[in-house]
């Protein structure tokens, strides 16, 4: 009998194959919705199941939240995208080969992310995590315009760079391992680490973890790790700017953060939260410096998911079960956000026929609907009630100050002047004579609203089921 | 038993040898030999492992190190040199001497840290981790004291001679064998896109205006 | 009972009307001596009693622009005034309502009066209300502090801030704080000279426009209205005089309980005071000569720092209160 | 969203302001209390509110602010107001303002407070093409944002790392000493940067003034009251005993902000900043009075503090009145003529005569001038400065003198400032066609105004009746009260300490002035020569016809800013006046510096753009660079590594 989460994996795998074979876009990019939308119910048919540790799947309180994430923004964003290729199809920017390859690429890169999310073997999630990578780097690539090749390339060598550092984190985890479980599977299998933690080598541990922070750290765009990033949302296609922001960042963060719950089980080996702490300190002020400097509205929400993953990190560095509760809040909040954002970005840039902030002007005018869910998603990721992320950095603003007052003034800062950056564009764009073309929009708003929708409950009304899993994720982080 | 080991470390040292070598050769066609060299002697190590523990699945590994790395893709590389006319000298960012210097601290770097591992593990599986973890570094460096696109290729797969090492190494680990074939397929990647976009310089350029034209974001 | 209220009721109507009658008699003190002293004959003591009564019987002409504000001004800054000056202490210190207003209401009192007066010369819109009006409350600005600290020191000696508790305290206990008392009364008088517009903050004879203050703001009056804004500015300059004279010599006044007899003596002691108040004043302006307007602030400056180390002292020789 | 949909905006939020202010009365009166729990919120603590008697009293202070806004929002030409992007805001704002005030629990409260600047600033941009407006907009919610960090800091440190959110929690674990110090001045910088507390005012002038003037009056006249609020809940309810030095910095920069906050006004010309400036005096005002409650709170002294607390609150009172009849005012004004710049107005009073004696009330309010509601608070908070000198510490003394001359020196200022409004705006002559063209606003409007300008005389006069009214609120947090009407003389007159001390009796003295100057109109139409005539200006024989030769509010404001321009604002004049013989005219200018704009908004600015600009080049390297910011990274961490054991 298939189970679940076998499902998240082979549909969209299969659906690759099939896809590739699929001729016309329109049926294409339909099937490409239904497939997503069978992983989403498969998805939450897990949710509604209760937890599996089998050999090579794992499906616990930590992984649950993103799986279902995972699942449901990959069929919004293939209800977007749906709409959204046909237009580009028109303005010529992609020829329908090449949507082909295009929806194959998707499912496949769900796949993979889901294999990584669902792996109970830290090999296995490796190569999920990597298939994936290598995936948006082609995707990223589809324009073929010389920006899209070199941001494609450039993301292309980072990405294997780090992909190797991870690889011998990887080993290194199964070295430190074998004392204690011995040779072969057992020591790269998640809930065998995990129960085994405490034995493991701890200074192999250090080194792996340095390892896989580098490795991984550089998916999750920690700066100084972050240079593929902004190029890469830049100068894909829309839908995989979202995807990327939304859920590649999240599937490699989620990696590194059962590592960090490996390290945590193991007392004698250093603590990871003050590194954590300066490289989400570093990545959070940095990134909000950077965004005063934008001039193309996907790169200067690329730079904003820097930020929130910086400051994502520095609560998981803070520690503690309400930091961590925070930082796990703060992921879901911000994936659902971000491609959220992403995908009125796409509106946008369909409705002015560019990417230039300097070019968009007054869409309160011409386009008020959007304009509206635009203003309320870029507020809400900005940390404004009554949205999600207002919670979580309500927790980790008030404990972090509670617990260290001075370091408090860190984050603080940086968020700040990412606000002021991110409210200065939000004003110009949304306000004043509007300028240039103001074209209607294909795409449909259906995901953008459900996603804001979706942020809103939260930061109203949180899921006590949700809320049972976090916590329970959050004291394994230690 | 101690005499495989002697033979296995003698292997992963003459790599290392050979990593400094690249570092220290002026000409494109040069560090391709030395690369050469060091893939040829990985095979030679994961192949001597893959008799040792008797693992046989390594055999495929020291294959493919063997003829990918050691003679397909440096071939390759040479007519690609060739095409793109830069066979000459290559623009360094620092001298060989400081590469070297460097280098060298990297390995002592790489000792230091696994000294501190516990005696938990067999001394000799340290051993070769300590010269691994020297590798990959080396080949990092490698890749960013040297300017065009073929030498940092060079670098890259010669940090990934050094995982490969590591992963045999490790005794018993699964998946090494698919995961060197990903790898080759990855190092593929790299080759091929050196051939058809012609990257020479994208890889390091100092022509800022270029880079503004190619992120299309004005300062 | 109610006899004694009716009394009482008597007693603060005759102060009202007291300060109101004597008011004009002052000033005319204070013109005479002025005039003597420079060897001049100089108006009758009565002169002001005539002045107003001329100004009455006038027609009053009012510039086309002027709006109601204008007209009804003088009847509230009058009124304000003279309510004020029935609420100091003159001859007695337990009057009747004498507990509705302490100093800090007094002070608000005269500002209201003075806030209107400044409207009224904005209300025709020439430029030479505007200079009276913007440098009368610029002035203001400058005294008001410093009758803060006043009010503080004497609040930290007599422990009240009502004027009868405070003369009735200084009666009770003639040798009080005193250094910091002489301080005050400097820094008092000061502040007097510059509310009611004398030298050398002003000149209440001048007719040169630039620099009047006072004089400019009501140059559109005339008639029955200037009558009462003349009225009005007499009985400040008696209100600041039985301000002095209360707080700082409080001798003679009839403490609460005195019967009529009390009273009279009181009231004799009072104008005395009054008129020697008066005729001070006339000296002192004569042997001083008027300020530029920008000066001003070192003048009243000088009340603000004696003010400020009347406080400082009265901090090391006080009877706290809690 | 417009057109007759939300033609009921208006009505309707008035209408609830009503009932909440019924409400919020009847729990002050009866000085109970209600709570509740909702199960949203933050998991496992959820959304508490409660309705205690100080909320009551704020809400009272709140909704009637927001009945007059709608009253007077009824009178718009929905038309011309823009009101697509004002209606559906204006229920938000107010409705976040209750929230804030019953919000029971750390999370609920910033989330309301948010909520509150998000509305408001949405708001303060309606009038979205002029860049001024988003500027002030991008200003005012950037300090926002600073200042709900700064309350984050503050909650944080009451909860403690347990994250005790909720108020009850704090009430029973009060943090340590050093902690509440912190939580303190966090608290004075969140619910300053709302209040317009300097260094943090620089927002306000920009921002009430861009708004809509129904808007203004209600952010100006009211949500700086909520900030008050704030810094009251926490400093004299969950902080616990407070030490005596938290005095200071609410009373140091109180008092600052109320002279600079007047100089300010004084200075300018345009008609609702100089509301505004004058509203960050008045929050300098309360600031001092709760500084002052906190000392004699923490000195045990509970009848001062009741004094100090009652100025403040009934100062809260009286300024969201008659600021709010202000900016209404001159959102008629605004109306009628289409201008803000004083220097362009004049003579109103006779185009709009009904407005004109509603702005008088106001004006004559705010000067803090007898009979009026300004006064009694203004009388209070100079009772509290009196007693300050009977506070044991030695630094607090030294201040009093100080404190008191500044809140003196504020109260002159603040009549000059607003006889040179008045007499600029409503007296003289027109100076520009628009203000001779005006005509009167709406009767909707105007009965707005007319209801707060019988506000603030009955305020005046019935002080001693609204102290009494706050006694449960002034036990809670002063732990005292005043003497009740009984003690005085008579039922109204309102007592600080005891009856031999101070009294304030404002029916007593309407009467008197009122039955002076009634006397005096008729003796003087008795005895006196009634006939008058309307000539031509006197105006010492030269009367000039042409309005350019009165006094501006430029020329009025030039003896104060000789006084003290030079000292706070670097002012300098100079005047350029040609050799004899030639004929061009003589040039004048004045150059006027705020260095508190340079050294808090201009600097900082500079030097994030800046950073900014250094850091891009971040963005601009080659790949190869990119990898040696990796490896630099790999070899640091791994050098930590193996360095620490």
């Amino acid at each position: 009998m298939i189970h679940a989460y076998q499902l998240v994996v082979l549909i969209p795998y299969a659906a690759a194959l099939i896809l590739v074979a699929v001729p016309g876009y329109r049926v294409g990019a339909t099937a490409n919705v239904i497939v997503s939308a069978a992983t989403f119910a498969a998805g939450l048919w897990l949710v509604a199941g209760e937890s599996i540790v089998g050999d090579y799947a794992i499906v616990d309180e930590f992984n649950i939240v993103f799986i279902a994430i995972n699942t449901l923004v990959g069929f919004t964003t293939a209800l977007f995208s749906a709409s959204y290729i046909g237009h580009e199809i028109e303005t010529g920017r992609l020829s329908p080969s090449f949507v082909r390859f295009y929806h194959a690429m998707f499912q496949a890169m769900m796949g993979s992310m889901n294999l990584a999310l669902i792996a109970n073997n830290i090999g296995v999630m490796w190569v999920g995590l990597e298939l994936a990578t290598l995936i948006t780097v082609v995707m990223v690539g589809l324009y073929r315009t010389p920006q899209a090749i070199e941001a494609a390339w450039k993301y292309f060598i980072l990405a294997s760079v780090g992909i190797s550092l991870a690889f011998f984190g990887t080993i290194l985890i199964y070295l430190a391992g074998q004392p204690a479980l011995g040779e072969g599977m057992p020591a790269m299998t998640w809930s065998l680490l995990q129960a085994a933690a405490a034995r493991m080598d701890p200074a192999i541990l250090d080194l792996a973890f340095i390892f896989l922070l580098i490795g991984y750290g550089t998916k999750v765009g920690l700066a100084p790790l972050h240079a593929w990033l902004p190029d890469a949302h830049a100068e894909g296609p829309t839908p995989i700017s979202a995807v990327l922001s939304g859920l590649l960042l999240n599937v490699a963060l989620y990696a590194l953060l059962r590592f960090k719950m490996l390290v945590a089980g193991q007392p004698a080996a250093l603590d990871p939260g003050p590194v954590m702490v300066v490289m989400g300190l570093v990545s959070l002020i940095f990134a909000a410096f950077m965004l005063y400097q934008r001039r193309d509205i996907k790169r200067l929400f690329a730079y904003s998911s820097i930020e929130h993953m910086g400051l994502i990190v520095f609560a998981f560095g803070m520690g503690g079960p309400l930091a961590n509760f925070a930082g796990l809040l703060h992921m879901a909040m911000h994936s659902l956000t971000k491609s959220g954002i992403f995908f009125a970005v796409g509106h946008i840039a369909q409705a002015k026929g560019t990417q230039r902030i300097a070019e968009i002007r007054g869409l309160s005018v011409t386009h008020p609907r959007l304009a509206v869910v635009f203003a309320l998603a870029v507020l809400a990721i900005c940390g404004m009630p009554p949205f999600g992320v207002f919670a979580s950095e309500f927790l980790i603003l008030t404990t972090t100050f509670a617990r260290e007052p001075w370091l408090a003034l860190l984050p603080a800062f940086g968020l700040l002047v990412g606000f002021g950056a991110l409210l200065m564009r939000l004003q110009g764009t949304i306000f004043g004579e509007p300028v240039g073309p103001a074209h209607r929009v294909e795409a449909s708003s259906v995901p953008m609203v459900l996603h804001l929708l979706l942020v809103l409950a939260a930061g109203i009304f949180l899921p006590p089921l949700l809320v049972a899993w976090f916590q329970r994720a959050a004291e394994l982080l230690g | 038993m101690s005499q495989a080991y002697e033979i296995s470390h003698l292997l992963a040292g003459v790599m290392l040898v050979t990593s400094f070598a690249l570092l220290y050769q002026e000409r494109v066609a040069a560090v391709l030999n030395a690369f050469a060299a060091q893939s040829i002697t990985l095979a030679l190590a994961v192949a001597w492992s893959a008799w040792s523990d008797n693992r046989p699945d390594l055999f495929i590994t020291a294959l493919i190190a063997l003829t990918l790395k050691g003679i397909v893709i440096p071939v390759a590389l040479h007519r690609t040199v060739a095409r793109l006319g830069i066979h000459r000298e290559v623009e360094k960012v620092v001298g060989v001497g400081v590469a070297l210097m460097v280098g060298l601290a990297l390995t002592g770097l790489a000792q230091a840290l696994v000294l501190k591992v516990a005696a938990g593990m067999a001394s000799h599986a340290r051993e070769e981790l300590a010269l691994a973890l020297a590798i990959i570094l080396l080949g990092f460096l490698m890749m960013i004291v040297r300017r065009n696109a073929v030498t940092q290729v060079v670098g890259f797969m010669s940090m990934e001679n050094g995982l490969i090492l590591a992963a045999t190494g490790a005794r018993g680990m699964p998946l090494v064998v698919e995961v060197s074939v990903a790898f080759s397929v990855l190092i593929s990647l790299f080759v091929f896109a050196v051939f058809v976009f012609r990257i020479r310089e994208r890889f390091d350029t100092v022509d800022l205006e270029a880079l503004d034209r190619m992120r299309g974001d004005r300062r | 009972m109610t006899r004694d209220l009716v009394v009482q009721f008597l007693a603060q109507g005759a102060q009202m009307a007291f300060v109101l009658l004597i008011a004009p008699l002052a000033v005319g003190v204070v013109r005479r001596v002025k005039a003597r002293l420079m060897r001049r004959q100089g108006p009758p003591l009565l002169q002001a009693y005539r002045d107003l009564a001329k100004l009455l019987r006038k027609e009053s002409v009012i510039a086309e622009s002027a709006s109601w504000l204008f007209r009804s001004a003088p009847y509230l800054i009058f009124a304000l005034t003279w309510v004020a000056a029935a609420l100091v202490p003159s001859f007695a210190s337990g009057l009747m309502f004498n507990w509705a207003a302490d100093v800090v209401a007094l002070v608000a009192l005269l500002g209201a009066a003075r806030a209107l007066l400044a409207l009224a010369g904005m209300d025709v819109g020439t430029s030479f209300g505007g200079i009276g009006s913007s440098r009368e409350m610029m002035i203001a600005t400058l005294a008001e502090p410093a009758m803060m600290l006043i009010v503080l020191t004497l609040a930290i000696a007599a422990g009240t801030t009502r004027l009868a508790g405070v003369a009735d305290f200084f009666i009770a206990e003639p040798f009080g704080v005193r250094v910091s008392l002489a301080l005050s009364l400097i820094s008092l008088v000061i502040v007097a000279l510059a509310e009611n517009a004398r030298i050398p903050v002003d000149n209440p004879a001048t007719h040169l426009e630039l620099t009047m203050v006072h004089e400019a703001m009501v140059l559109e009056y005339s008639g029955r209205h200037l009558a009462l804004i003349e009225a009005a500015s007499h009985l400040k300059l008696v209100l600041y005089l039985s301000l002095l004279i209360c707080l700082f010599a409080p001798f003679g006044m009839a403490p609460a309980t005195a019967g009529l007899s009390g009273w009279a003596i009181g009231l004799v002691a009072w104008i005395a005071k009054l008129l020697a108040g008066a005729v001070l004043l006339g000296v002192w302006e004569v042997s001083i000569a008027k300020m530029r307007v920008f000066r001003l602030p070192d003048f009243v400056g000088v009340a603000f720092v004696f003010g400020f180390i009347a406080i400082l002292l009265a901090f090391l020789t006080r009877g706290v209160f809690a | 969203m417009r057109g007759p949909a939300l033609a009921f905006v208006y009505p309707l939020s008035a209408l609830a302001a009503v009932v909440l202010g019924v409400v919020d009365l009847q729990v002050l009166l009866s000085g109970g209390e209600a709570a509740t729990r909702l199960p949203i919120g933050l998991p496992t603590i959820g959304f508490h509110l409660r309705l205690d008697t100080l909320s009551a009293f704020f809400g009272i202070v709140i909704n009637g602010g927001v009945v007059a806004a709608s009253l007077y929002g009824m009178g718009f030409d929905r038309v011309k107001e823009l009101t697509p992007r004002v209606e559906p805001l204006f229920p938000l704002f107010a409705a976040a303002m209750n929230l804030v005030l019953i919000a029971d629990d750390a999370y609920a409260f910033l989330f309301s407070w948010e909520l509150m600047s998000l509305a408001s600033w949405a708001l303060v941009v309606a009038r979205h093409t002029d860049p001024e407006c988003r500027r002030a907009a991008h200003l005012y919610l950037v300090m926002a944002a600073i200042g709900t960090v700064a309350l984050l800091f503050a909650f944080g440190g009451l909860a403690g790392p347990a994250g005790g959110y909720t108020f009850d929690t704090v009430r029973t674990h009060p943090p340590q000493p050093m902690v509440a110090a912190l939580v303190l001045m966090a608290a004075l910088v969140g619910c300053g940067s709302k209040g317009g507390l300097i260094p943090l005012h620089a927002w306000l002038p920009l921002a009430h003034p861009a708004a809509p003037s129904h808007v203004s009056a209600l952010m100006s006249g009211v949500m700086t009251k909520v900030a008050i609020y704030g810094f009251v809940r926490i400093a004299f309810d969950l902080l616990g005993p407070p030490a005596w030095w938290w005095a200071l910095p609410p009373i140091v920069l109180g008092a600052m902000t109320a002279v600079l906050g007047l100089l300010y006004a004084v200075l300018d010309r345009d008609l609702k900043r100089v509301l505004a400036y004058s509203t960050i005096e008045n929050v300098g005002l309360i600031f001092v009075a709760l500084g002052l409650a906190l000392a004699f709170r923490a000195n045990a002294q509970h009848a001062a503090a009741a004094v100090a607390m009652a100025a403040a609150l009934l100062h809260v009172l009286n300024h969201s009145w008659f600021k709010s009849l202000l900016f209404l005012g001159a959102g008629a004004i605004l109306h009628a003529t289409g201008r803000r710049d004083l220097d362009g107005l004049g003579g109103l009073i006779h185009r709009m005569p009904r407005t004109a004696a509603f702005f008088l009330v106001g004006a004559l309010a705010i000067s803090a001038l007898p009979p009026l509601n300004g006064f009694v608070s203004e009388w209070l908070l100079f009772q509290a400065v009196i007693a300050a000198p009977a506070l044991p510490q030695a630094a607090l003394h030294f201040a009093s003198p100080a404190i008191g001359a500044m809140l003196a020196l504020a109260a002159a200022l603040a009549a000059a400032c607003f006889v040179r409004v008045y007499g600029t705006a409503f007296l003289g002559r027109p100076r520009s066609a628009e203000a001779a063209g005006a005509h009167d606003v709406p009767l909707v409007q105007q009965a707005a105004m007319g209801g707060l300008a019988f506000l603030c005389i009955l305020g005046g006069l019935m002080g001693s009746v609204l102290a009494a009214a706050l006694a449960p609120v002034l036990d809670k947090l002063a732990g005292g009260a005043l003497p009740g009407p009984g003690s005085g003389p008579t039922p109204f007159s309102l007592i600080a300490f005891d009856p031999a001390r101070s009294i304030y009796d404002a029916p007593i003295i309407a009467l008197f002035v009122a039955i002076a100057s009634l006397t005096t109109l008729i003796v003087v139409h008795r005895l006196s020569e009634r006939r008058t005539r309307r000539g031509p200006a006197w105006d010492c024989g030269f009367p000039d016809p042409s309005p350019a030769t009165q006094y501006t509010a430029s020329s009025f404001a030039q003896p104060l800013r000789r006084v003290y321009g030079a000292a706070a604002f670097a002012a300098q004049e100079t005047v350029v006046m040609p050799p004899p013989g030639d004929i061009r005219p003589a040039r004048f200018s004045v150059v006027v510096v705020d260095h508190l704009w340079r050294a808090f908004y201009a600097a900082p600015g500079r030097a994030v753009i800046g950073l900014s600009e250094r850091l891009n080049v971040l963005q601009f390297l080659t790949i190869r660079r990119y990898l040696v910011l990796m490896f630099v990274t790999l070899v640091i961490l791994l050098s930590i590594a193996a360095v620490t054991t």
